[in-house]
């Protein structure tokens, strides 16, 4: 059917099946998809990101701190947006730990690139969206106190990329002991072998220890 | 009403002439940009279109940064588009260190460019219908639909709209489990939504006479101003990269690439629903055939990436047309020239070719038509 | 004092709504001095405007409320807007060479009263005229009470007793807007 | 007798009347004036005609106004409801239940908002004109039969008063957008100026059909001769014949234009000039102008109603049981509701299309309407064309011929989605 006037018709049928169906669609499933947001949240996506925070590992999150102030990620940040202090000892010495660990998410643009370049898995992106202030400046740079959360906190939000990262850095630490132990027991069969030429000469019956 | 003036109180020269300053702060100049227009009466005698409000130093920044910090200033060139922007710059950077892509990522990167694609154009239904007065409806039926694309964007790469997907030689992440079977469900009802927007729209009346013979622009045209995309293809040229270079998987895809005969509003509006359907079958069989497979080339070093000093010209069809990356490498951490070629701002510059004789109102409609994002024209 | 009160109630109130169409009618005379006083000349058309509502509002004072209202209808509804569009579309340079129509003259004050006072002397003895030689005049019967449809009365004269020059007044305004038709595209041509 | 007991009976008296709700409105007048007189006699005096004739006069306009107000506040929340629900969304519900009491937001926000001026803005004419927008506006209702018997004024002339008063709009407009000194402001005045004019031809032609047939022009006879049923119980109003069917789509273009609604919303284009002749105005004044626009698109549509939707007239027989006036006001918001729906489908036209649809398309049509209907009253001998199928052919006939002939000539001719090809490369 193609009269004049047939289209506006064919639309005005469009928006009244709309009005008539939101009133239908308890599901917010085909029409009504708004959320009422304060009430209704919306179950974000285990991917989804907002601002870097730093993991720790257990209870104490200066003890349990991973990041160890290696600057990457304030040289990668496309802009700039982290600052980095290396902390020092009593001496003076610096040690592998941050004493100052800033990120201005007013400037962050939640790109995750220093999440992708930390070779320690400490900074990770987090999933708040409600980051809000009075001022300009002072509330939305977050300090490490702030930036510190725990990884049972990035269990919770990401759990599949948590994992992950926990066997990876359990791989890592096992590949660590084991090259230690490698090292150690070449080490000491080095001074095994040592000995046993020193205590050949002598025509010894000693047997040095195998590692496992 | 004769070629009388209103420019009873504007003390220009020409006292025939009313010239007014549409924008940079104007309900649908979509961002800031802006026009200075002289009009009779009605009638657009004149039209120069500036930009720059947006301008935020995209090319430099580029150069001052690593070559892969600029990936994610890419999103925000187009940033309705940001999956494309990804790939297109990752596909010059490629093209410059000769970057194998593993096939799961050749995949994947068409899957979300062609979902942009998809998107974008559902937009832009809307953002159209807007700039004709309409009361938002279209818009919030395309925005409804964007949500969904963009939910899966977000579940799939942690954002909704600044994806930062593509990478060199691959894309970042692989997908969550079930999220192609999630696609594929959604994109599955995606034909009827299109169906429900052209009975809405195409046949109405007041839309036809807003689009039809407003804003022609002949083939020679399009050709000589360097435009692409949609709306050269809208003029009747048949030339779509993904045809023409036939780069990443499209070769092995079938689809159809659809092109108007008379180059107006129209045919930029129908274009957009005919790719639309066409970007809908690609995403089905590219979502059948995608294999098994790491989803980044594992020889490539992201951080610290140094490819070897040259230049290359990587570009691939954007939902709004050519997007190209020239990029020069001297060889160092940082690029040495990193330019945009944006589709956007090449298709505006006929801007006043297609503006003049029209009227006020059609200068919206004809400006919405191209389908700019300000983001893109200032850089 | 209570003499004074005495005196004020003892006024024809009753009259008192006869003497209202003072209200109308002295400011209808206002907006009109204005509307020629005044030097700018939007607000000499708004002034115009003003005096046409103040003449419909006597029209229905006098108990004519149809012509009243054809009175607000065609002249503030369309007359009006049309003198303001077209002082809309004249070009500034004009409008402000030409602000007060009358200073364009070359004559003395003198003569511009002079003038003035003819014209509106022969536009006043033209009405008058009219009205005295009028055949109803003539038979001045007017009837005891008002019609009771004014509305098909005067249908019915339109149609029949003055048929000939609406008819008239038809084709000279018709003939006057194909005119004007022809003008303007001619213009736009050039 | 005291006052106290005098107000007493009153009050009984008044909630006596709610039995016959029918005639509440009319009964309450009349007991307002005998509760006056009373009072009067109470005090010793015999209350002079021109008071009581004053006060109850004051009381109707009172009502008259906070019936339209009220109305406007309504509809500022309903039509966001209702235009939320066309788009998927839930439109305004956070200011108390169902977000009823939003227009009392609004209003506050707007009152607290700053009354700007431009400082090249011709301050008085800025100043008055909200004032002539809203005044004819206000007035505009007193014409409409809100019942049987229920009209504030009872003009023979009273659907030309209507125009008459309805003219006063445009010179508001042309006020606000000229004082304002913004180009856009300018432009807008001109738009609205060019559109109320051509619109108010058609608008008052297709009035005009109806004043033919009813024989009156008065807006209470046109609604009486809307009364009762033919075949038994279809109603008997102008919209079901062939010939007042299209002068009521007519007379609705024509309303929706000069209420300056979606698609003829020109004036205040805000994709193409921000918002026309509002653009300089803010808090208050722009409030105002606002509730004039919503006042007069009621009183159209009120005019609507009586003209083809059979005024206060029960559909049919066994509804007869609901009180005129509540017909009255459900018509008034079916056909209000039905502008939202309207204005939330449609893109807007542009200047030269309105004006090439008023004068190509609705003009003619509209004096088609009225052939149709003349050719009606006399193929069916006057009122019995009801029953005649020589009057309804008739006027059907011309009438759906002519629509289609300059349905064609006017759209289907030159703008057609289905004559456009597109070619595929594969």
């Amino acid at each position: 059917m193609n009269f004049p006037g047939s289209g506006i018709i064919k639309g005005m049928a469009v928006t009244a099946l709309n009005i008539v169906g939101s009133y239908f669609d308890r599901a917010h499933a085909k029409r009504l998809i708004t959320e009422q947001y304060p009430e209704e949240r919306p179950k974000l996506a285990e991917a989804s990101r907002s601002f870097p925070f730093l993991v720790f590992d257990g209870d104490d999150p200066e003890k349990g701190i991973r990041c160890v102030a290696c600057k990457i990620c304030e040289k990668e940040c496309p802009p700039q947006c982290i600052y980095i202090v290396k902390d020092t000892d009593a001496n003076g010495k610096p040690i592998m730990r941050p004493k100052v660990f800033d990120i201005d998410i007013s400037v962050c643009m939640g790109c995750q690139i220093c999440v992708e370049s930390c070779p320690f898995e400490s900074i990770r992106m987090d999933n708040i969206y409600e980051v809000s202030g009075y001022d300009r400046f002072a509330p939305l740079v977050l300090h490490k106190p702030q930036l510190l959360k725990s990884n049972a906190y990035y269990h919770g939000i990401r759990p599949t990329e948590a994992a992950a990262t926990d066997a990876r850095i359990e791989a890592a630490r096992l590949r660590k002991e084991a090259a230690a132990k490698a090292a150690a027991a070449k080490v000491a069969a080095a001074k095994a072998a040592a000995a046993a030429k020193a205590a050949g000469e002598k025509a010894a019956e000693t047997k040095p220890t195998q590692p496992e | 009403m004769s070629a009388s003036s209103s420019n009873f109180f504007s003390g220009t020269a020409d006292a025939g002439a009313l010239e007014v300053s549409l924008g940079p702060h104007h309900p649908s100049t979509h961002g800031v940009f802006r026009m200075n227009v002289r009009m009779e009466g009605e009638t657009v005698v004149k039209l120069q279109p500036v930009f720059g409000y947006l301008h935020r130093n995209h090319e430099k920044i580029a150069e001052k940064n690593s070559w892969l910090a600029a990936m994610p200033y890419t999103d925000r060139l187009d940033y309705i588009c940001s999956g494309t922007n990804n790939w297109a710059y990752a596909v010059a950077v490629e093209k410059l260190a000769g970057i194998e892509v593993p096939e799961r990522a050749e995949y994947l990167r068409v899957i979300v460019g062609e979902m942009t694609r998809l998107q974008n154009h559902t937009a832009f239904l809307g953002f159209i219908l807007g700039d004709m007065g309409a009361w938002g409806s279209a818009l919030m039926y395309a925005f409804r639909e964007r949500e969904k694309i963009l939910d899966l964007f977000e579940e799939l790469t942690g954002a909704r709209m600044m994806l930062n997907y593509a990478r060199f030689g691959g894309v970042r992440c692989d997908t969550p489990a079930g999220w192609l079977d999630k696609a594929r469900a959604y994109l599955a009802t995606y034909p009827a939504f299109l169906d429900e927007m052209e009975q809405f729209l195409t046949g109405n009346e007041i839309l036809l006479s807003r689009l039809q013979g407003v804003g022609v622009l002949s083939a020679q045209r399009a050709i000589n101003g360097g435009l692409s995309g949609p709306v050269l293809r809208a003029s009747g040229v048949d030339y779509d990269i993904r045809k023409v270079d036939g780069y990443s998987i499209y070769p092995r895809l079938k689809f159809r690439v659809p092109r108007g005969e008379v180059g107006d509003c129209f045919d930029r509006f129908m274009l957009r629903l005919l790719e639309a359907r066409e970007s809908l079958k690609i995403l089905q069989q590219a979502l059948d055939q995608i294999p098994e497979g790491p989803v980044v080339n594992p020889a490539v070093k992201q951080r610290g990436f140094k490819p070897p000093a040259g230049e290359a010209y990587g570009r691939i069809e954007g939902p709004k047309g050519e997007l190209g990356f020239h990029l020069v490498s001297n060889g160092t951490e940082k690029p040495y020239r990193y330019h945009v070629r944006p589709p956007s701002l090449i298709n505006l510059t006929l801007l006043e070719e297609m503006c003049l004789g029209t009227k006020i109102a059609d200068v919206m409609v004809i400006l919405g038509s191209i389908d700019i994002v300000l983001g893109e024209v200032d850089r | 004092m209570h003499a004074l009160f005495q005196k004020i109630a003892a006024l024809p109130w009753d009259q008192l709504p006869q003497w209202l169409f003072l209200i109308p009618g002295l400011l209808m005379l206002l907006a009109a001095f204005a509307a020629v006083c005044l030097r700018n000349l939007i607000h000499s058309a708004l002034c115009v405007v003003l005096s046409f509502i103040c003449l419909g509002v006597l029209f229905m004072a006098l108990g004519a409320e149809f012509v009243g209202f054809v009175q607000l209808l065609v002249y503030v509804g369309a007359v009006a807007m049309l003198i303001l569009f077209a002082i809309l579309l004249t070009p500034a340079s004009e409008v402000q060479a030409s602000n007060n129509p009358l200073s364009n003259f070359r004559l003395s004050s003198a003569l511009h009263a002079a003038a003035g006072a003819a014209v509106s002397f022969l536009v006043l003895a033209g009405l008058l005229a009219a009205i005295a030689f009028s055949p109803r005049a003539a038979n001045a019967e007017l009837p005891a009470q008002p019609a009771a449809a004014p509305v098909a009365l005067i249908g019915e004269n339109l149609l029949t007793y003055t048929l000939l020059p609406l008819l008239g007044i038809a084709v000279l305004l018709t003939a006057a807007l194909v005119g004007a038709a022809l003008i303007a595209k001619e213009d736009s041509k050039s | 007798m005291n006052f106290f007991a005098l107000l007493k009976d009153f009050l009984l008296q008044f909630l006596g009347l709610f039995k016959n709700l029918e005639t509440l409105p009319v009964e309450c007048m009349r007991l307002l004036r005998e509760f006056l007189t009373k009072l009067g006699e109470l005090c010793g005096i015999t209350m002079p005609q021109w008071a009581l004739d004053t006060v109850s006069a004051l009381v109707l306009i009172v009502a008259i106004l906070v019936t339209f107000l009220v109305l406007f506040a309504l509809m500022s929340v309903f039509e966001r409801k209702l235009l939320a629900r066309a788009q998927n969304r839930y439109g305004p519900n956070r200011v108390g239940p169902f977000g009823l009491f939003q227009p009392v937001a609004d209003g506050i926000k707007m009152l607290t908002k700053e009354d700007l001026v431009p400082r090249a803005a011709d301050k008085v004419v800025h100043y008055l004109a909200p004032i002539v927008m809203v005044a004819p506006a206000l007035m505009l209702p007193v014409f409409l039969p809100f019942g049987r018997g229920m009209v504030a004024v009872d003009l023979s002339v009273g659907i030309l008063a209507f125009f008459a008063l309805g003219a006063g709009t445009e010179l508001a407009v042309f006020m606000a957008g000229w004082a304002s000194n913004n180009k856009y402001s300018i432009l807008g005045a001109m738009r609205a100026i060019a559109q109320m004019i051509s619109y108010e031809l058609p608008l008052v032609t297709s009035a005009l059909v109806v004043a033919l047939v009813a024989g009156t022009l008065s807006p209470t006879g046109i609604a009486e001769a809307q009364s009762g049923y033919f075949c038994g119980f279809l109603p008997k109003w102008f919209v079901c014949t062939p010939w007042g069917f299209a002068a009521c789509v007519l007379f609705y273009i024509g309303a929706l234009s000069e209420s300056n609604r979606c698609p003829f919303d020109l004036p205040e284009g805000e994709s193409e000039i921000i918002a026309g002749h509002l653009t300089e105005y803010s808090g208050f004044k722009y409030a105002i102008f606002f509730m004039a626009e919503y006042v007069g698109m009621f009183a159209v549509n009120g005019l609507l109603v009586t003209l083809f939707l059979g005024g206060y007239n029960a559909p049919f027989p066994f509804l007869e049981w609901v009180p005129t006036w509540c017909w009255f006001f459900i018509k008034l918001w079916a056909v209000a509701l039905s502008m939202v729906w309207v204005r939330t489908t449609l893109p807007r036209f542009r200047i030269d299309q309105m004006m090439q649809f008023a004068w190509k398309f609705l003009l003619p049509m509209s004096f088609v309407t009225l052939l149709a209907a003349a050719a009606w009253y006399y193929a069916g001998q006057g009122p019995k064309a009801w029953m005649s199928p020589a009057a309804w052919s008739a006027s059907a006939l011309i009438v759906l011929l002519s629509y289609l002939l300059l349905g064609t000539f006017c759209f289907t001719r030159r703008h057609s989605a289905t004559n456009r090809r597109y070619l595929f490369s594969e």
